[in-house]
């Protein structure tokens, strides 16, 4: 949100930001539907579900308003570009190969995500699984639980994770509360090291463990960038400096992007580890 | 005598269209039983209620030892020592008999240790007292009425009360209990307290009370000293008028039976053994003392609590009742009791309230017709004389006779061959009443059988044909309505002597 | 014996699972793990507490949740701003004696519908809430966390406080006057009145007191992690009323008591770890509680009605 | 002529008229503040008949949850299962059409079949075993919401609906988005039902007393069977649309949809005491939630500060609080003037 704020002030743009507290396919439908009649020139969306935004996203282009992706993609026709920092593969493979790293590439580990039914982290765990396969054979994912979004949750069901499965040597967490919950439970049950935890995360709320060394990686897709690429490239769509079947897009100070397809690459997700942590802020 | 410990002047008080007391002044002495009389419905209760602050009243003052209590609540009138036993038992079900008694004695501090033995034991004592064999520790739910009564009866005098109010703390007793309660009631007299007893059995009246006060339509007629006063002349005062030409006569010859019990029982309920018929043009009356069993077997014919022996049959087939609504089909009504909780739907217009029962006949695919309610419910308003503001009006706005004519009016559409009349008159005024018993009467004479049950000695004499008494469950005894005078039914009713035939 | 059934057979549920676990699986059998769920049970024992006192009184609290959050929220700002502990932990109690009373208020002296009342209070304050804070976390001090003490220590600092309550509480229903207005209040309010009750203070009086119970439940949640979630206590209140009736409190007031609520509590806090031991997949879970709840009023009702035929 | 007075001066003091009268004054609000003209000269936000149309499509779901919970709260009852059967039948529908290759139509048809049995398990356990709706529901709440997870494992997502049923959800018909006119439709059938028949008359008598009704000779079994076994068909209808408009079945359908649709009810006026209430307040209540939920997500400032749901979620409340004190207002205000008045007798006798 900060990098979008940055860039909409640099381009004199007027930006709406909105999301549900909590996700949900169906209420994200309805706000893409009132900035439609709203009538904004573009809209960038961080698809809470594919099939469901889409519907909402082809109708904003029927009605002239300029679509792009951004962080996680709805399908392909419901939109000109999709801001790629991280695909699933990205993602998930980053984090599998994070936690294989981390274990030394053998061991149990289980995941603790947000709600069974989430999309976008369903679409993540399918890639985890597939990098186990191909890449891990000794590594073995013992278990998938949900914590609705909740870190207290997320605390019981590590603890419970932890005493379930003795061998279990790495907890990931796919859900932003799920960290620190997971982590807080590590330290309680007193297995920081033995049991590592690293997930998808937000810096401040992870800044303890991981100085603590409890949380050994906590990865990100620089989201102040993702939302200053995001604005600029919205805007250069809306004016229409930016056009299907270009090949770069220059964002401002960031420089230039290259496209691939309909995808304008970001780049690899970021991994924050003691080392860098401290010099972000958000 | 001495100064008053309790005065009440000119109090009024109103339940919506009911006026239940229309200006009454009332005065208690320490030391003296003041007896207070009157027909069902003449408002002895709410005036109880006033003075122990359940009901505010509209206007009038309250004195209690000479000075004037503003605002009465349970509470307060806890506090100036007025204690209790009200008509339809007060009581927790959930819990036990001991903690019943508690919550009444000890003063209402909240953060207060109970003592549970101390409860135990003091329950106890003053259950015998009132010589009742009822376990502390059983819950209340599970005791008979005549049991729970008594609970009540203990928890009020274990108050150590100045005033002590029952009413009609015998209706559900026997003999033994009764003279027990009667000698506990004048132990508290002599130690001064003022005692206001109500009770429809006179001759309790002329054993105990001091002074009498008699109330009739919610207006005091007067208050004498017992001494100077004798049964006739109190029944004068209680009805306004002398009692003998009020009932209508018969008329009919009795027809074909068209209902038959034999050996009619239901466990859970208590009833056993129930066997007599009724005929058409017939009216059956049940008598018997609260808690016989009456209620309980009209429930058994109109399938609230389905029968689990023996064998009713309707014109001569044999039938089955399982729900209310298998009853309505079959052609019996029930108008029950409690008026306010089963007759009438309070909040819901006459009209509505008429048409109930008889949805599917009335209303053909269940398509509502306004007009053709509203028409329906007028002539029944004019045929049985309610008094309302319309179709329209809620049945909570009418009064009880009004009340008790609508639930008449509903089982009455349905073209019923047997109709049950529970409790018909009670609380009803004496206008209203009179009206209802030609309305019955007329019903016997279109060719219906009914059953009426009364607690009303002088209405099952004075309407039935035959009477049946009850006790305990059962019938014991079939009397022939001519020849049946109040002693026979009673004498049936307390089982002092059996199977007295008709 | 029969009195107690209802409590007993929720009891024996509980044992039969425990016992399960102690042959399939004896691994949910470790010391610090178990002391760990217990902890993070403490707050909910303590609203339990408060929720069967409502319920007994014949009423609901359906806000308890965002009440939770409010409470937990606020009491992390003023810690975050240095306020020494024990204030905070009063101003989390005062917050929820505030809204209690409000509820309070509306249900007793109003007399709205309690069910409704809770659930408008339940939707605004938890919106209110996350307007204000939009999702953030709120960072606490070290201080904080444990209360100052060791981790072991705080830990069953808060399981010995939040059973003592219980314990407390179930004697207090039993031997306390004021436990007994509530059962009588909850039985019949005509009939109290009749004997000197006020039920109107009763019935505020429980809200008022659920509200004090989340606060301090709120605080033993915060002293638990360093971190305050706003949406933490998001479903909590069908939590807690699903506990205390399957520890056989009736809905319709006036009868059930606290140990019963403590061994359904206990029962369905067990469910999710025992599944995670037992390797059930986590998609049966809410399937698994769900058919918990409606087995324990089943067999309510079936005996219920054996006893009236 | 009195009378006729009086009439109108209930008409006007009606629950439903004042929130009619709410809900313009809202609706004004919102247009006047709400609309505004972007830099092509074109008219956008509240005001554009879009928008009007979209709060239409989004009020459907609820709209129906509430149309079949106000029956069973009419009955003095309560079904907070209706948001997890919702997920429960899109699941079903989602399951039988992709997986076990039924038409979307024979799909439809086996959902609402298992809404009605749903429904159906609701009632036995209220009825036969007099446990109340409160618990009960509470109770499968959980178990349906489970069992759609347990079927799906919590993350299979059926899509690939074909376009004809997707125009369902998605498109106009007639002028009116579609499943308007499903809305539309169920809704005059819950107001017949409600108000014309004998059989709305006795979930009323049933909410009133359903003692005093079972001594009417009306089986309350029967009648409460009913009200449960409807809102199982309508939660499975709303599963359908929902379906459609999103073009996907998923297990965590309609979360959270019950509490929507018991505010709208009761704050359309419906007692949750039973008895009391009326379809056509539903409707308006259903309005003035969605009203305020979209209105307010088109005010410049509330847009600023990123807040519309929040702040409808609160404003919702708040509505339904204040709705809830206007109805015991004239009864707090008649007994303090009682009070009054019966107190001034009393003392000039004292004095
Ligand atoms: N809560 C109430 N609401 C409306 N009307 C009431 C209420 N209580 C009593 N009444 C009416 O007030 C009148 C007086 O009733 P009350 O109970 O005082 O009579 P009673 O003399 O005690 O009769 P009984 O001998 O039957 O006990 C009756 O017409 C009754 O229907
Ligand atoms: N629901 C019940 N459960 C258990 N026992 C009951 C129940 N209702 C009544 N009884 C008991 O059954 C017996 C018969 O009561 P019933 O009400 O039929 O008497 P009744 O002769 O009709 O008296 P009334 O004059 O009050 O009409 C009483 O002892 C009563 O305590
Ligand atoms: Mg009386
Ligand atoms: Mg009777």
């Amino acid at each position: 949100k900060g990098g979008a704020d940055k860039a909409a002030k640099e381009l004199g743009v007027e930006l709406l930001f909105d999301g549900p507290t909590d996700s949900n396919a169906a209420k994200q439908n309805e706000i893409v539907e009132n900035w439609i009649t709203l009538g904004v020139d573009a809209i960038a969306v961080a698809a809470e579900n594919k099939e469901g935004i889409s519907t909402a996203l082809r109708k904003a282009q029927k009605a002239g308003v300029k679509v792009l992706t951004y962080d996680a993609d709805a399908l392909p026709d419901a939109r000109s570009f999709f801001v790629n920092q991280a695909t699933p593969e990205g993602i998930g493979y980053t984090l599998m190969d994070e936690a294989a790293r981390l274990c030394n590439n053998e061991g149990e580990f289980a995941i603790i995500t947000a709600t069974l039914t989430a999309a976008n982290m369903r679409e993540w765990q399918k890639n985890i699984e597939a990098r186990l396969k191909d890449k891990y054979p000794k590594m073995k994912l013992v278990a998938t639980r949900p914590c609705d979004d909740l870190k207290d949750k997320a605390q019981s069901e590590a603890t419970a994770l932890m005493s379930a499965n003795p061998n279990l040597k790495c907890i990931m967490a796919i859900c932003s509360p799920g960290v620190p919950g997971a982590a807080e439970a590590v330290k309680q049950a007193g297995k920081t090291g033995k049991v590592k935890v690293l997930g998808l995360g937000l810096p401040n709320e992870n800044k303890r463990y991981v100085h603590s060394g409890v949380t050994d990686s906590v990865i990100l897709w620089n989201t102040e960038d993702l939302g200053y690429l995001a604005v600029y490239a919205a805007t250069k769509l809306a004016k229409g400096e930016l056009k299907p079947g270009d090949k770069t897009v220059t964002a401002g100070k960031l420089g230039e992007f290259k496209i691939d397809g309909d995808n304008i690459m970001l780049g690899k997700p970021f991994i924050f580890n003691k080392d860098n942590i401290d010099k972000f802020d958000f | 005598m001495d100064k008053p410990i309790l005065q009440l002047t000119d109090i009024r008080k109103s339940f919506l269209a009911v006026r239940a007391l229309k200006g009454v002044s009332f005065d208690l002495t320490a030391g003296e039983v003041h007896a207070l009389l009157g027909e069902n419905g003449a408002g002895k209760s709410t005036l109880i209620k006033v003075i122990t602050g359940a009901h505010q009243p509209d206007t009038g003052a309250i004195q209690v030892n000479g000075n004037i209590v503003e605002k009465l609540t349970p509470a307060s009138a806890h506090k100036l020592g007025i204690a209790a036993i009200y008509q339809q038992p007060a009581l927790f079900p959930d819990l036990s008999v001991a903690e019943n008694i508690a919550l009444s004695l000890e003063p209402p501090k909240t953060f207060r240790r109970i003592r549970w033995n101390a409860r135990h034991d003091q329950a106890r004592q003053l259950l015998d007292r009132v010589g009742a064999k009822i376990d502390p520790d059983a819950e209340v739910r599970s005791l008979s009425m005549p049991e729970q009564q008594l609970v009540e009866i203990a928890k009020a005098l274990g108050t150590g009360a100045r005033i002590l109010i029952m009413d009609e703390p015998t209706a559900s007793l026997t003999h033994t209990e009764v003279q027990l309660l009667l000698g506990v009631v004048r132990d508290l007299r002599t130690q001064g307290v003022g005692i206001i007893y109500i009770s429809h059995r006179l001759e309790e009246i002329f054993q105990i009370a001091d002074r009498v006060t008699v109330l009739r339509d919610g207006e005091s007629v007067g208050t004498n000293p017992v001494s100077k006063i004798n049964e006739a002349s109190l029944i004068k005062l209680m009805v306004g008028r002398e009692v003998a030409s009020i009932y209508p006569p018969s008329e009919t010859q009795p027809r074909d039976v068209v209902v038959s019990l034999k050996n009619l029982g239901c466990a859970s309920s208590g009833v056993r053994g129930v066997s007599f018929d009724v005929r058409a043009g017939e009216i059956f009356g049940l008598a018997g003392l609260v808690g016989a069993g009456r209620t309980e077997l009209a429930r058994i014919l109109f399938g609230i609590t389905p029968a689990d022996g023996g064998e009713i049959s309707l014109n001569g087939k044999a039938i089955q009742i399982h729900s209310p609504r298998e009853a309505v089909e079959h052609g019996i009504a029930y108008v029950p009791e409690d008026r306010r909780r089963h007759g009438v739907i309070l909040e819901m217009s006459i009209a509505a309230n008429m048409t109930m029962a008889i949805h599917p006949q009335f209303f053909p695919g269940a398509w509502l017709r306004f007009g053709k309610e509203e028409a329906f419910a007028q002539t029944y308003i004019r045929d049985l004389q309610i008094k309302a503001f319309g179709p329209e009006a809620p049945g909570g706005s009418l009064s009880g006779g009004n009340q008790q004519k609508v639930a008449l009016a509903r089982w009455l559409a349905t073209k019923p061959k047997v109709l049950i009349l529970d409790e018909p008159t009670q609380g009803v005024d004496v206008g209203a009443k009179s009206e209802i018993h030609k309305i019955i009467r007329r019903l016997a004479a279109q060719g219906l059988a009914v059953i009426m049950i009364s607690s009303d000695l002088p209405e099952i004499l004075g309407m039935s044909d035959r009477i049946g008494v009850m006790r305990g469950g059962t019938v014991t005894g079939i009397l022939d309505g001519k020849t049946a005078d109040p002693h026979s039914v009673m004498a049936a009713a307390l089982g002092q002597t059996e199977g007295i035939n008709a | 014996m029969k009195k107690y059934f209802r409590e007993i057979s929720v009891a024996i549920a509980l044992g039969i699972l425990l016992l399960v676990m102690a042959i399939v699986a004896p691994g949910f059998y470790q010391p610090q793990p178990l002391l760990s769920l217990l902890t993070r049970e403490a707050p909910t024992i303590v609203i339990a507490c408060g929720m069967a006192l409502v319920i007994i009184a014949r009423q609901i609290d359906i806000s308890v949740g965002s009440q939770f959050a409010v409470c937990s929220v606020c009491a992390g700002l003023l810690a975050a701003k240095g306020w020494p502990l024990p204030i905070v932990f009063l101003s989390s109690v005062f917050f929820g004696v505030l809204m209690g009373a409000v509820n309070g208020w509306l249900v007793a002296g109003l007399k709205l519908p309690s069910i409704v009342v809770t659930l408008a209070t339940m939707v605004t304050l938890r919106q209110g809430l996350n307007m204000a804070r939009q999702g953030e976390f709120v960072n606490l001090p070290d201080t904080v966390q444990w209360f100052g003490l060791s981790q072991v220590g705080g830990q069953w600092l808060l399981v010995t406080a939040s059973v003592a309550l219980l314990v407390v509480m179930a004697f207090a229903m039993k031997l306390l006057s004021a436990g007994r207005f509530v059962y009588a209040v909850g039985t019949d309010a005509e009939a109290s009145r009749l004997s000197g009750i006020r039920p109107q203070l009763v019935t505020f009086s429980t809200f008022a007191f659920i509200g004090a119970l989340t606060g301090l439940a709120a605080m033993m949640n915060i002293a638990q992690s360093p971190q305050v979630q706003p949406l933490s206590g998001t479903g909590l209140e069908l939590k807690v009323i699903a506990a205390v009736v399957v520890g056989g409190v009736a809905i319709s007031g006036g009868r059930g008591n606290l140990w019963g609520v403590f061994a359904g509590l206990l029962l369905l806090a067990c469910v999710s770890p025992a599944l995670t031991h037992l390797h059930v997949e986590a998609y049966w879970e809410k399937a698994i509680q769900g058919g918990i709840i409606l087995l324990a009023v089943v067999t309510d009702g079936l005996r219920t009605r054996k006893q009236k035929t | 002529m009195n009378t006729d007075k009086h009439g109108w001066k209930r008409i006007l003091l009606r629950h439903e008229t004042i929130l009619l009268f709410v809900l313009v004054v809202e609706w004004l609000l919102f247009y006047y503040f709400g609309t505004s003209m972007n830099r092509r000269g074109i008219t956008v936000g509240f005001g554009t008949m879009d928008r009007q149309f979209d709060i239409l499509r989004h009020s459907c779901e609820i709209g129906l949850l509430a149309l079949a919970l106000t029956p069973v709260i009419l009955t003095g009852g309560i079904d907070l299962s209706i948001g997890s059967l919702l997920g429960l039948t899109a699941i079903v529908f989602g399951k039988l059409w992709h997986d076990a290759h039924l038409s979307i139509g024979m799909a439809a048809v086996c959902a609402v079949g298992v809404g009605a049995l749903a429904g159906g398990l609701n009632a036995t356990l209220i009825t036969t075993l007099r446990i109340p709706a409160l618990i009960v529901t509470l109770g499968t709440y959980s178990l349906f919401r489970g069992l759609a997870e347990a079927i799906t494992h919590g993350s299979v997502t059926y899509t690939d609906f074909p376009a004809s049923f997707l125009f369902l959800g998605q498109e106009r018909w007639l002028g009116l988005p579609a499943q308007a006119w499903l809305f539309i439709v169920v809704a005059i059938a819950t107001w017949l039902l409600v108000h014309r028949t004998t059989f709305g008359r006795s979930f009323r008598a049933i909410g009133f007393s359903p003692e005093g009704t079972r001594y009417a000779g009306i089986s309350v079994e029967r009648r409460l069977t009913m009200v449960y076994v409807l809102a199982g068909i309508v939660a499975a209808l709303a599963a359908i649309i929902y379906t459609a408009r999103l073009g996907q079945a998923k297990a965590d359908a309609g979360t959270g949809y019950e509490l929507f649709a018991i505010t709208a009810v009761v704050l359309g006026g419906t007692s949750i005491f039973g008895g009391i209430g009326s379809v056509h307040g539903t409707l308006l209540g259903v309005a003035a939630i969605a009203v305020l939920k979209n209105g307010l997500a088109c005010l410049p400032i509330v847009i600023r500060h990123n807040s519309a749901e929040e702040l409808s979620g609160m404003m919702t409340g708040a509505l339904l609080l204040l709705a809830l004190c206007s109805s015991v207002l004239p009864k707090i205000l008649s007994t303090w003037r009682s009070r009054r008045q019966s107190h001034l007798p009393q003392q000039t006798k004292i004095a």
